[in-house]
Formats: structure tokens, C-alpha cells, sequence
């Protein structure tokens, strides 16, 4: 049903005009305040992922403790953590799973670079195998540096068109880490 | 809480009963008992401690491998284990060298279940083989792993880093 | 990239059903794991048969670094163990080299350094505690407890300058006194926990959902817990009164009146029960160490190798400056020699088996990891028990990646 | 098993009273507690709009001082990269041109100065090991940003600007020196 | 039939169904606002004034999601799935009469849709073919967790749905009859069900909570062991329908507890109005009432851990059950006593008195005693 609607939305108004960018905007708003973050949390970072969403800092406040464990249903997709060559794999196939919109997080050293852990069985920046949209520095990022984070995020999402997942450039983003996409629709 | 053995005592009563296999004792700063023990008797030893009723060393707290390249051959790895009497508060660590070309020993899972992953671990570690252990394989790095990291003759880097820059230290 | 595709097809499909029995991942990434470990558990309907584990999903290779570290960096490395009281991790590490190195600690310096890792110890059981009721479906004891462990992050920022992965002290001491913040925070802290703990133990403590979702859950025998090598709060719900506070005294633990709590049967509400006790002896301690804190000795030993000097006499004076390089570069006379130190972590006997050969960094290395030893255990503690039962005991385990894999 | 310690105290009590049994009432006190709580001051910080006090010796991030006169005090010595354990200290020195006494405190400078923000952990052990009272860790915070080269730090984002200078003086760390 | 009459109706469905779904998505809020106020946070507040754009800006975010359906999912099933839910969620709110009869344009409009002379029941069909919504769409999407969940939430469902029905028979038998409408005017004023069925209305309140896959009885969706159990492959939309369907559940389902035990539309005092005056004061009551239960509702959630899988099948089975027979026994007991079975005096049946009413009152505290 959703799909039907939205892809016909979509067909409508496949033409550059007013309402075009009127509708980009509303729901890029609406995107950007119901980010339901998909919670990837491998080690420290995590805590302060928790830290965040505790009353101290609440992370609520942007609609999004609503946390999605299942890829389908997440739109942010949070990397808090060492992510080891082991776990690369899995870290990958969660992100195929998500749906478009989609955009990731790297919280923290670990995850955005390999931070101190220059080691064999680490990662160097989850960036190899996965686009990442914004990184958060620190070891463990304090709450206020993951929000400064998410707003970064909502700033993307708000001034994203919808039509993202058609663009050329996405296509290629894609194409660059090997990640297989249906998304010239069907 | 004092320990309700002194070394000495554990020392002569090992002694008595494995006479061969007990290498000479060391003094180390923690001033635990350390005997260097042939390794093919450390599985029955670790057991005649288990079950010596004055002793009662139940408790496994460690098991770790060394490296040592530039040892004599034949003494090139080094099995540590650290064993723990709770009611006597008592601790002994004992001390096996292995070729490297065939380093193996027994397992003592069958005494103490804890001893099934640390001895994994080692095997990850340094290759050591722990004889009749039930499910030896590699448990920290992926099974694809074609080497020991923790050998002295690797690097702890994997090379991939991208970001530094040794314009000034040559690291 | 072959490899890869085993392990995806291990961590992520076996989607097969085999007559009644069916195989479930729980893990890597689960709600119910709070880190990164996977149970492939075989279950019988909601009866869990049997399970099989795969760690080192964030193996990170210390034991290696530390090899290449010199001992200041080394301190760092022990916060990302267990990331729930790193200071106690920290503190640890340091008394390692204190103790090969033969330094003696002023008693002032000791009972701070219980201060710092009492409140570490309370900040990690409380993690573990609220992640029960998470487990158990209540998430608002969860986020109470969260401003408690925001009090104590302040209280370490106000040491160390920093919440998480706190890097506090240096070998020797601390980097620097306690402030008069430091001062308000802790009486502030001492004076209101205790009540506002009580709500969140009143919440669960005897309600009666609660006491049937984990009573007789998880159990093991006090016999099969030693053998599998458990410690701290876990070995002291079977029952076994084994702390290392008590045993091996460190830090002038010796000086404070303080129980051991235990439990019976080792169920999931045992440990929670003991790690709620603990967490009151913890701050009797806090208190007693606070109130008896000695206002002579400073806050590191007189120890001008191993501690770095004061910043004026690095500016003014010639040894100060020598010693100075030559401990950033690490080329003190570090004994030859090895040394276990162990010291109650949040998860019990956390060890540090240094082997020395006199250089810059340690020769080897090796953590006592107590999750890692008792986390093997799992599967036998849940076999013939319900889904939800795994999940409860997992988290009352208070398995830490970082501290499991290394 | 006996007592080890002697200091044993058996804190489970799993039978449950009548009362208990009977789920309403605990359950009620329960809800009670919670509904006490709707009534209390939330204790959130409405991060950014709101900040939250640090501490002092807050280890956010670096700034390379420079002294009263303007001068940096960096010498290029190398310590902090040496002392930092992610390697994340990039510096390239160069020697003190005449002319230059206005803009360099010593004879030796660093003429480039990367910290890569991203491998930082914000240890702190490169301000403990100047010699130089040069680099600090500050309670400023990294921002997050979009791109991962956006996070090698140079010269330009580290050195304190003189007209907003950086207050570190509460940090126990800073000495007093000679003058030169 | 005349025009008149379905213009009327249409205009309330169409009333209903907007309000319902309104109230659905402010639920969402809501409970969020209450979770926060209850762990001292403050909950949504960016989305305008307090987070009120919050729930638009949710639903514009699902609508405009990617769809998504698993290649192993059975396709049709998986569509309709939500659907159901969302569908049958909707649907009893036809027969809950909302306020007293208003008069407009000359005439007397029920604030009702329909009154079926057995509507209790076609609640409680409706409430029970609901757990189809979740079934199929679990089963449908091929997925362990979610097949966990529907088999959960079926068997949950028939568990409780026994007490559910013997503690409503209670309340039929004080009112006489199935009528949503007469269980309504049988409690006119402050004379509401709950002063008789204390013990009733518990096990009914428990079941209903049950019924509602709500805390601490969400066995389908419980987030620590099922990820979230039967929309676990769900996205967009889909699982937006299955959110609106739980939400309107919540709604619908506290409408009927207020109905059943709390006199609905009635409040206390209701007899120096009338007319208008009377029927808003009603509406107005209504929905503090349901706004209390739902909140009642929101609140134990998040202040209780919930029940393990066959302990939910034990208190179902071994506990609501008995104890709502009991109650039903000792209440048709009481009630055959007072209308004059035993004594042989069986003309006065048809008066539904008062009489009868105060000592079923006097025995209801005997009944709690006996129970517990």
C-alpha cells in the first residue's frame, strides 16, 4: 500500500516545479524529525549512545528514541563502536537491509577511522565498506558531540530531495562500495 | 588475608611426588610460587593438585602463552598456567616451554571447563596445541587466519591504515 | 572476500527449520546482546535446547598493542576493557606497574584511588542491574539509574577530565588533587543515592513479575560456577564468598568494614540481588574512605622515575627535564621480572600477568578477562530454559564486548 | 562451601508474603513511584541550545598556546607525538628564521602540525608530556562534519587565535617558567 | 430507508473515523510524552510546540519511505497483513455509543453508528479476529522472530479471551442485556458497574491489557527477545498501519472498559442537565474517561517488567480464569437471591431494580474477599 502510494507520488510529480521542491521540503522536515535510528553499538560509544538517551541528554527530543533494531524499519543507522574485519560483514548486510532513506552515523574513533586500534583485526574506518554521511570524533564522544552529530544528519535530511535514490551520484556512491541496489525500480 | 600455605611446603610436596618433571623454582616479584615443569606432566599435575585434599587448588584463573624467539631451541614458547587455591588463598603458576615447531600439550578441559576457551585463545594466539581439547580452533580471529598474531615475528599492524603520516618520526 | 562470505552466511542466515527444532541468532546485532556476540540457540518452541557462541566480534588485538606500547599508553587501552568502570580497569593497570616496580603509595593517594574505584564499581553495577529490568520489558528504572552514572561521569571529569573512557590516574597516583567540586559532588552523591537507589530498587526488588521472570533462571551450582572459572558478583551469587578485596588486599582495602554479599542458588535474581547489595556496600565504602581520608600525603608517590615531575621542574630544573624525556620516551629502569596483580573489577578478578624484560613496553601482556572466562558458561546455564529466560540471564551475566573480546 | 572471608552476608530472599504474591500491591507502589516521578523537574540539558557545565580540565579539544607576546610556544620537540598512543601527532620542524622572534618562542618551530581529530581518543597524555606548556586539550569539542579529510587539524584550526585567546590557566597542569 | 438517516451515519462514520485515527497518531505522542515524564526526560519538543508535529512528522517519514518486501515473503499475505490490522482496529468502534442523543436540525441524532442489539459481542468478535492482522502478517513475512510472535500473540489471545468473556457476561447479567447502549443507560449517573465488579472489572482490565499485546503482557513485540516480534520485517507504511492499528486498539479498547465498568457517557450529576448541555457534558466525559484509561494503560508500561511466555499462559488459565467463574457464580448467585429464585417469587423478574442492584453492591465486597 505504501509502496503503491509513494511511488505514484513519485511519478506525479516527475516533473521539476513548484510543488516538487513545496513536497521535497515538507518531507525532508518530516524525515529529519523522525529519525529512528538503528542503534549499532559494538563497545564504549555505545555507553554513551546510552548516555544520550537518558534524561541527562534525551535524544527523545528529535523523535528518535524510538529505536528500530530491525534494519527495515531504521532510517539512521548509528555506528558506535569498534567494527573488526570480523564483524564487517554483518555491519554491511544490516545496512543492505535498510530501507531508502538511509544514512549513517559513525560515532566515535573506532568506527570512523580504527581510532587507536591500528591492529589486523580492525577495521580502519567503517567508511571501507560502507558510504558513512557524517562522522562524530572522539573516544567516547560526549552526548553533546553525538547530538551535534544527529543534527548534522537531520540538516542532510532536510535538504535532501526526495529523489535521492534516483540520482546518478548515488548510483555511483553505491557502485564505489559494491553494494548491489534495485533502485531504478524494479 | 594470609595465605594458609607457604610455597615451601607446596614446593617439597610436588617435588616428592612428580620428582622428574619439576624444573627449578623462580623468584619472581609477586612472590608467587613459579616452577618451570615439563610439559608432559602438567596435565596430571594440575590434576594431583586439583584433587590433593590439603591443597585444594580448584580454581583456574589463567591460562596464557609467551613467545620467546631468541630461546635455545626447543624452548622457543612458553605455556603459563596460573592456578588458585580459594580456601587456602594460595597461588601457584606454573611454567611449560614448547618447541615451536610442534608445540603441543595436553588440555586440561576435562578438570577445569573454564580452561576450554583460554585454551582456544592461546591456540589463536601463539598455535599451541592443547591435546584432546574438544573444539580447538580459532576463536577471537576469523577461522581464515593463516598466521599467530601474537608471535613476536608479526606486526601488530595490518598496513591498511591510510591516515599517517610519518613525515616526522618514521614510526 | 571469501571469507567474509562464510562468516555472513554463519552470522546471518541458517533460516532453516528442522521439524521441531529451529535455530534462532541471538546476535551479533540483538536488542538482548548490549555488545557484539552471537548465540545461535536451538529451540524447541520457546525451549531453548541448546546454544552455541561465537565471540570476537570486536577483537581488537591488545595483548599486541601492548607490546608496542609504553606503559603510560598502556592505560588508555585498559579503559576500553570493560567500558563500565574503566577507572577500576586503569587503576589496576597501574597498581601492576607499582608493584613491579616496587612504589611505594601514600595513604591518602590508596584512599582515593578506593574512592575512584567504588564509584566505578556502582556505576557498572548499575549499568547491569537496570539492563536486567530493560531485559525484563521495565526501561524506566533503566534511564533513573542513567542520572545516577551522570553524577558519578561528573565526579570523574572532575578528576581526569572526562566521562567514558577515563584514562585516570598515572603510575604513582593521580595526575592531580581533587578539587573542591569533586568535594560537593561526593557529598552531594553520598547523601542522595541512597534514596533515589531505593526507587529504582523498589521498582523491581520484590515485585512479583519480576522475582517469576528470574527466579530459578540461569542457575548453576556453586561447584560447576568455580570450575568454569566465575568471579565477582557472579561467583557470589552460587554462594562463594570470593573477593579479591578481601583476599588479596590492594589499596589498603584492609582498612574498611564491608560485607560479602551472596546468594543462594546462583539464579538470575541472585546476582541481581548481589550486585544491588554490592552496590550499597560499595558506598559504604565511599563513605568510610571519604570520612578517613588522610589530609597529609598528596595525591601521587615520591616516585621522580616513574611519575611524571612537576611542570615547573621541567621548565627550571635539569633533572626534571631528563626525567621528564626520558619518561615520555619510556627509557626508565623498568625491573626484569613478572608480576599478576589482580583487583576486583565490575565483573570480579580482573588480572594483569606483566612479564617485563626491562624495556620501554611490556614483553607480554595478558588480561584476566572474567567475562571472556565465565561467559562459556552460558550455554550449559540456559539449556532447558525458556527464550526470554536467555535473554534475562545474558544480561545478568553483564557481559562487556570490550572486556570479552579484547 | 564454607566461608572464605567470614564476612558473608546472604542477601536473596526469594519467598515471597502473602502479600507479594498477590502482584497488586507491589505493583501499585510501583506505579506510585513512577507516577511521582511525572512530577519531578526533568533532568535533561536541551543540548545545543542548552550547555552543560564542564570541567575544568575538560579534555576536548587541542589548541597550540602561544604565550603573552604572541609567540608560539611550540618547539617541535616531538614529545606529544612520541607520548600519543594513536599516533594521531603529525609535525614537521623547521628552524627559526631571523625575523621570526615575533611569531616563535624558540629556535626550533613546527611549520606543520596535524592532529587527525578522527584517531584522537582524547587521552590527554600529549599535554602531560610538553615541555613546552604548548599544547592543551581545552573544553571546546570537535564538531562532527562530513567528510573524513575535514578532520586532520592543521596549524590553522590549532593555534590560539590572540584576539580570543583560550583560557587554561585552571588546568594544574601549566608550570611556572623562566622568562627568555 | 430514508436518505436522511444515511447521510447522518455517514457523516459520523466519517466523524468516528477520523477520530479514531487522530487519536491513534496523538497516542503516539503521548505515550512518548508519558515515558518521558515518567524517566525525567522531556520527551519530543522539536518537532513545533512540545512535539505536537511529532506524529506527522513520523507518518510523512513512513509514507515517504522505500517499500519493502522480503523475496522469501508470501507476497499477498504479506500485504494484507496490515491491513487487517488496521482494518478491524477501526472497526468496533461502530457500536460504542459516544454521548447522549443530541438534537440538531430537529432532530434527534444518536452519537452512535450503529446500536446491534448483541453489540457486546460484536466487540468482542472483532477484538478477537484482530489477532489475525498479526498472524498473517508474521507468518507472512518468513521470519523466525516474527513467527515466534504470531504464535504468541494467537495463543495469548485465546488464553485470555476466555476471562475477557465470563468477566462481560457479569456485566450483561447486571444490565440485561447485550446492547451496548442499554449496558450504557443501566448506569446512569454515578450507579456504574465497577461498584458491583471490583473483582470484575480487575480481571477484566488485566485481559484487556492482554487482548492489547500491551505491557507487561506484549509477548508479540517484546523488543529485548523478538527484535520488535511481527513487524520485524516490516517498513513504511506497513508497519505504520500496524503502530495506528495497536494505538487505536489502545483507544477503542479503553472506550469499552469505561463503557463496561465506568458508565461511559454517564457522569455523576447528569440529571440537572439536558439536551445539548447533557449530550457534550457526556462526550466530554467520555473521553476523560478513556483518556484516563489510556493513560492508566501507558503507565503501567512503563513501570512494569513484563511476564515470561508460560507465565502469561499460567495467570491466563490457572488464575483470570477461575477466579472470573467464581465471580460470575457468586454474582448470579446474588442476583437469582435478590430477584426472588429461591424463594420461589419468580414474577418480579423483569424489574431490574434497584433493589437488586444494592445487594449485589452489599455481596460484592464479600466476593472480593472470597477471592483473594
Amino acid at each position: 500500500m505504501g509502496k503503491v502510494t509513494a511511488e505514484g507520488q513519485l511519478e506525479a510529480i516527475n516533473y521539476e516545479g513548484f510543488q516538487l521542491t513545496k513536497l521535497d521540503t515538507v518531507i525532508g522536515v518530516a524525515r529529519a524529525n523522525s529519525l529512528w535510528p538503528l542503534p549499532f553499538a559494538t563497545s564504549c560509544c555505545g555507553i554513551e549512545y546510552m548516555a544520550s538517551m537518558a534524561p541527562n541528554y534525551d535524544i527523545a527530543r528529535f523523535g528518535m528514541e524510538r529505536m528500530s533494531f530491525s534494519p527495515r524499519q531504521a532510517d539512521l543507522l548509528i555506528i558506535a563502536g569498534t567494527i573488526s574485519k570480523k564483524l564487517a560483514p554483518v555491519l554491511r548486510q544490516a545496512y543492505e537491509q535498510m530501507a531508502e532513506p538511509k544514512w549513517v552515523m559513525a560515532v566515535g574513533a573506532c568506527a570512523s577511522s580504527g581510532g587507536i586500534f591500528d591492529t589486523y583485526s580492525v577495521l580502519q574506518g567503517v567508511d571501507r565498506i560502507i558510504p558513512v554521511d557524517v562522522y562524530v570524533p572522539g573516544c567516547a564522544p560526549r552526548p553533546e558531540q553525538i547530538i551535534d552529530g544527529i543534527m548534522n544528519i537531520q540538516a542532510l535530511a532536510k535538504h535532501e530531495s526526495l529523489r535521492r535514490r534516483y540520482s546518478a551520484e548515488y548510483k555511483h556512491l553505491l557502485d564505489n562500495y559494491n553494494i548491489e541496489h534495485d533502485i531504478d525500480g524494479e | 588475608m594470609e595465605s594458609k600455605l607457604t610455597n615451601e611446603q607446596v614446593l617439597e610436596a610436588l617435588r616428592a611426588q612428580f620428582a622428574n618433571a619439576i624444573g627449578e623454582e623462580e623468584q619472581t616479584i609477586d612472590n608467587y610460587l613459579t616452577v618451570y615443569v615439563d610439559p608432559k606432566s602438567v596435565h596430571e599435575m594440575v590434576k594431583w593438585l586439583f584433587i590433593h585434599d590439603g591443597f585444594r587448588v580448584r580454581f583456574l584463573t589463567n591460562i596464557t602463552g609467551v613467545h620467546y624467539p631468541d630461546n635455545e631451541k626447543g624452548k622457543e614458547l612458553m605455556v603459563v598456567y596460573h592456578l588458585h587455591s580459594l580456601e587456602n588463598n594460595f597461588r601457584i603458576r606454573l611454567k611449560a616451554f614448547l618447541p615451536i615447531d610442534k608445540p603441543e600439550i595436553d588440555s586440561i578441559e576435562d578438570i577445569y571447563s573454564a580452561a576450554n576457551w583460554i585454551e582456544r585463545e592461546t591456540y589463536d594466539f601463539f598455535g599451541i596445541v592443547f591435546k584432546n581439547h574438544p573444539n580447538l580452533k580459532r576463536i577471537l580471529n576469523e577461522d581464515s587466519m593463516d598466521y599467530f598474531p601474537m608471535r613476536k615475528e608479526y606486526r601488530v599492524e595490518d598496513g591498511t591504515r591510510q591516515d599517517k603520516d610519518d613525515r616526522f618520526f618514521g614510526r | 572476500m571469501n571469507n567474509k562470505e562464510s562468516v555472513l552466511s554463519k552470522a546471518l542466515s541458517d533460516e532453516t527449520m528442522d521439524g521441531q527444532i529451529a535455530t534462532l541468532n541471538l546476535g551479533p546485532t540483538h536488542p538482548a546482546t548490549h555488545g557484539i556476540f552471537q548465540n545461535v540457540l536451538k529451540v524447541d518452541g520457546e525451549k531453548v535446547l541448546s546454544s552455541e557462541q561465537t565471540v570476537g566480534y570486536i577483537h581488537r588485538a591488545f595483548e599486541k598493542m601492548a607490546e608496542r606500547k609504553s606503559y603510560q599508553q598502556i592505560t588508555p587501552l585498559t579503559d576500553r576493557l570493560n567500558y563500565c568502570s574503566s577507572p577500576i580497569n586503569n587503576i589496576g593497570w597501574q597498581m601492576t606497574v607499582e608493584k613491579l616496580c616496587g612504589i611505594e603509595i601514600p595513604k591518602r593517594v590508596q584512599y582515593l584511588r578506593v574512592i575512584i574505584m567504588e564509584l566505578a564499581r556502582i556505576s557498572d553495577h548499575l549499568v547491569c542491574n537496570s539492563v536486567i529490568g530493560v531485559d525484563s520489558g521495565a526501561l524506566t528504572g533503566f534511564t533513573w539509574m542513567f542520572i545516577e552514572r551522570e553524577r558519578i561521569y561528573d565526579m570523574y571529569e572532575q578528576i581526569c577530565g572526562t566521562r567514558l573512557t577515563t584514562n585516570i590516574g598515572r603510575i604513582g597516583g593521580f595526575e592531580r588533587d581533587i578539587n573542591e567540586k569533586f568535594h560537593t559532588l561526593l557529598k552531594d552523591f553520598i547523601d542522595g543515592f541512597e534514596k533515589r537507589f531505593n526507587e529504582f530498587n523498589a521498582l523491581l526488588d520484590r515485585n512479583r513479575i519480576f522475582m517469576d521472570r528470574t527466579i530459578g533462571v540461569g542457575k548453576i551450582s556453586a561447584e560447576r560456577a568455580l570450575n568454569y572459572g566465575f568471579v565477582g558478583p557472579n561467583l557470589r551469587a552460587v554462594g562463594v564468598d570470593y573477593d579479591v578485596r578481601v583476599h588479596s588486599p590492594y589499596s589498603s582495602y584492609q582498612d574498611f568494614e564491608f560485607d560479602i554479599p551472596v546468594g543462594t542458588e546462583g539464579d538470575t535474581y541472585d546476582r541481581f540481588q548481589v550486585r544491588q547489595e554490592e552496590i550499597r556496600q560499595s558506598l559504604r565504602i565511599i563513605k568510610q574512605a571519604y570520612q578517613n581520608l588522610p589530609t597529609e600525603g598528596g595525591y601521587h608517590a615520591d616516585a621522580p622515575m616513574f611519575y611524571l615531575p612537576r611542570k615547573e621542574n621541567v621548565y627550571n630544573t635539569i633533572e626534571g627535564m631528563i626525567y621528564h624525556f626520558k619518561q615520555v620516551y619510556g627509557e626508565m629502569p623498568y625491573p626484569v621480572g613478572e608480576v599478576y596483580h589482580s583487583v576486583e573489577g565490575g565483573n570480579g578478578e580482573l588480572g594483569y600477568y606483566l612479564i617485563s624484560d626491562g624495556g620501554r613496553s611490556p614483553y607480554r601482556l595478558q588480561f584476566r578477562r572474567p567475562c571472556f572466562i565465565y561467559y562459556q558458561a552460558y550455554p550449559e546455564m540456559i539449556s532447558g530454559q525458556m527464550l526470554s529466560d536467555a535473554v534475562v540471564t545474558l544480561s545478568s551475566l553483564n557481559v562487556i564486548a570490550g572486556e570479552l573480546d579484547a | 562451601m564454607e566461608s572464605l572471608s567470614n564476612r558473608k552476608k546472604v542477601v536473596s530472599n526469594k519467598k515471597m508474603t502473602f502479600i507479594e504474591s498477590l502482584y497488586i500491591p507491589v505493583i501499585a507502589a510501583g506505579m506510585g513511584l513512577t507516577f511521582k516521578h511525572m512530577f519531578q523537574k526533568a533532568a535533561t540539558y536541551r543540548s545545543p541550545e542548552q550547555k552543560r557545565e564542564f570541567s575544568p580540565y575538560y579534555r576536548g579539544m587541542h589548541v597550540l598556546k602561544r604565550d603573552e607576546e604572541g609567540r608560539e610556544n611550540c618547539t617541535a620537540c616531538g614529545l606529544c607525538a612520541v607520548a600519543c598512543p594513536a599516533e594521531a601527532i603529525t609535525m614537521v620542524a623547521s628552524e627559526r628564521k631571523p625575523g621570526e622572534e615575533h611569531l616563535y618562542r624558540e629556535e626550533k618551530y613546527a611549520s606543520i602540525y596535524e592532529i587527525n581529530m578522527l584517531r584522537c581518543i582524547f587521552c590527554g597524555l600529549c599535554e602531560e608530556a610538553c615541555p613546552k606548556e604548548a599544547i592543551f586539550l581545552t573544553d571546546r569539542l570537535v564538531p562532527s562534519n562530513f567528510e573524513r579529510q575535514s578532520f586532520v587539524y592543521g596549524k590553522d584550526k590549532l593555534v590560539e587565535d590572540m584576539n580570543n585567546r583560550i583560557d587554561i590557566t585552571k588546568r594544574q597542569h601549566t608550570g611556572k617558567r623562566g622568562k627568555r | 430507508m430514508d436518505t436522511g438517516i444515511i447521510i447522518e451515519k455517514s457523516i459520523l462514520i466519517v466523524i468516528l473515523f477520523a477520530v479514531s485515527l487522530g487519536a491513534a497518531a496523538y497516542l503516539t505522542l503521548l505515550e512518548r510524552k508519558v515515558a518521558a515524564w515518567m524517566q525525567n526526560r522531556i520527551g519530543p519538543d522539536r518537532a513545533g510546540k512540545w512535539g505536537l508535529l511529532q506524529p506527522l512528522a513520523d507518518g510523512g517519514k513512513l509514507f515517504f519511505k522505500e517499500d519493502f518486501i522480503p523475496t522469501n515473503a508470501d507476497r499477498f499475505l504479506f500485504i494484507i497483513g496490515p491491513g487487517l490490522s488496521m482494518g478491524f482496529a477501526l472497526m468496533s468502534s461502530v457500536v460504542i455509543p459516544w454521548g447522549p442523543d443530541i438534537y440538531m436540525f430537529g432532530k434527534q441524532i444518536a452519537l452512535q453508528v450503529t446500536d446491534i442489539n448483541v453489540g457486546i459481542l460484536f466487540v468482542m468478535a472483532i477484538s478477537s479476529v484482530a489477532v489475525y492482522g498479526i498472524m498473517i502478517g508474521a507468518w507472512a513475512s518468513n521470519n523466525k522472530y516474527s513467527l515466534f510472535s504470531a504464535i504468541r500473540a494467537s495463543s495469548q489471545m485465546i488464553s485470555y479471551e476466555l476471562a475477557l468473556g465470563v468477566s462481560i457476561i457479569t456485566v450483561v447479567m447486571l444490565s440485561g442485556s447485550l446492547s451496548i447502549k442499554d449496558i450504557v443507560e443501566s448506569q446512569h449517573g454515578m450507579n456504574w458497574n465497577i461498584w458491583y465488579q471490583p473483582l470484575g472489572f480487575i480481571i477484566y482490565f488485566v485481559c484487556l491489557i492482554a487482548e492489547l499485546n500491551r505491557a507487561p503482557f506484549d509477548m508479540a513485540e517484546c523488543e529485548s527477545e523478538l527484535i520488535t516480534g511481527h513487524h520485524t520485517e516490516y517498513g513504511a507504511m506497513k508497519m505504520g498501519f500496524y503502530l495506528f492499528a495497536e494505538y487505536t486498539h489502545l483507544f477503542i479498547g479503553s472506550a469499552i472498559v469505561s463503557i463496561l465498568y465506568f458508565g461511559g457517557y454517564n457522569f455523576p450529576g447528569m440529571d440537572y442537565f439536558s439536551g445539548n448541555t447533557l449530550a457534550i457534558l457526556g462526550v466530554v466525559a467520555f473521553f476523560v474517561k478513556i483518556a484516563f484509561f489510556i493513560f492508566v494503560i501507558m503507565w503501567i508500561r512503563w513501570t512494569l517488567p513484563r511476564f515470561r511466555y508460560d507465565q502469561l499462559m499460567d495467570l491466563g488459565w490457572k488464575r483470570l480464569i477461575p477466579l472470573s467463574l467464581v465471580n460470575l457464580m457468586i454474582t448470579a448467585i446474588v442476583i437469582a437471591a435478590t430477584s426472588g429464585w429461591f424463594s420461589g417469587n419468580t414474577t418480579n423478574e423483569n424489574s431490574t431494580s434497584t433493589a437488586q442492584i444494592e445487594s449485589v453492591e452489599g455481596s460484592s465486597s464479600q466476593t472480593t474477599n472470597l477471592n483473594k
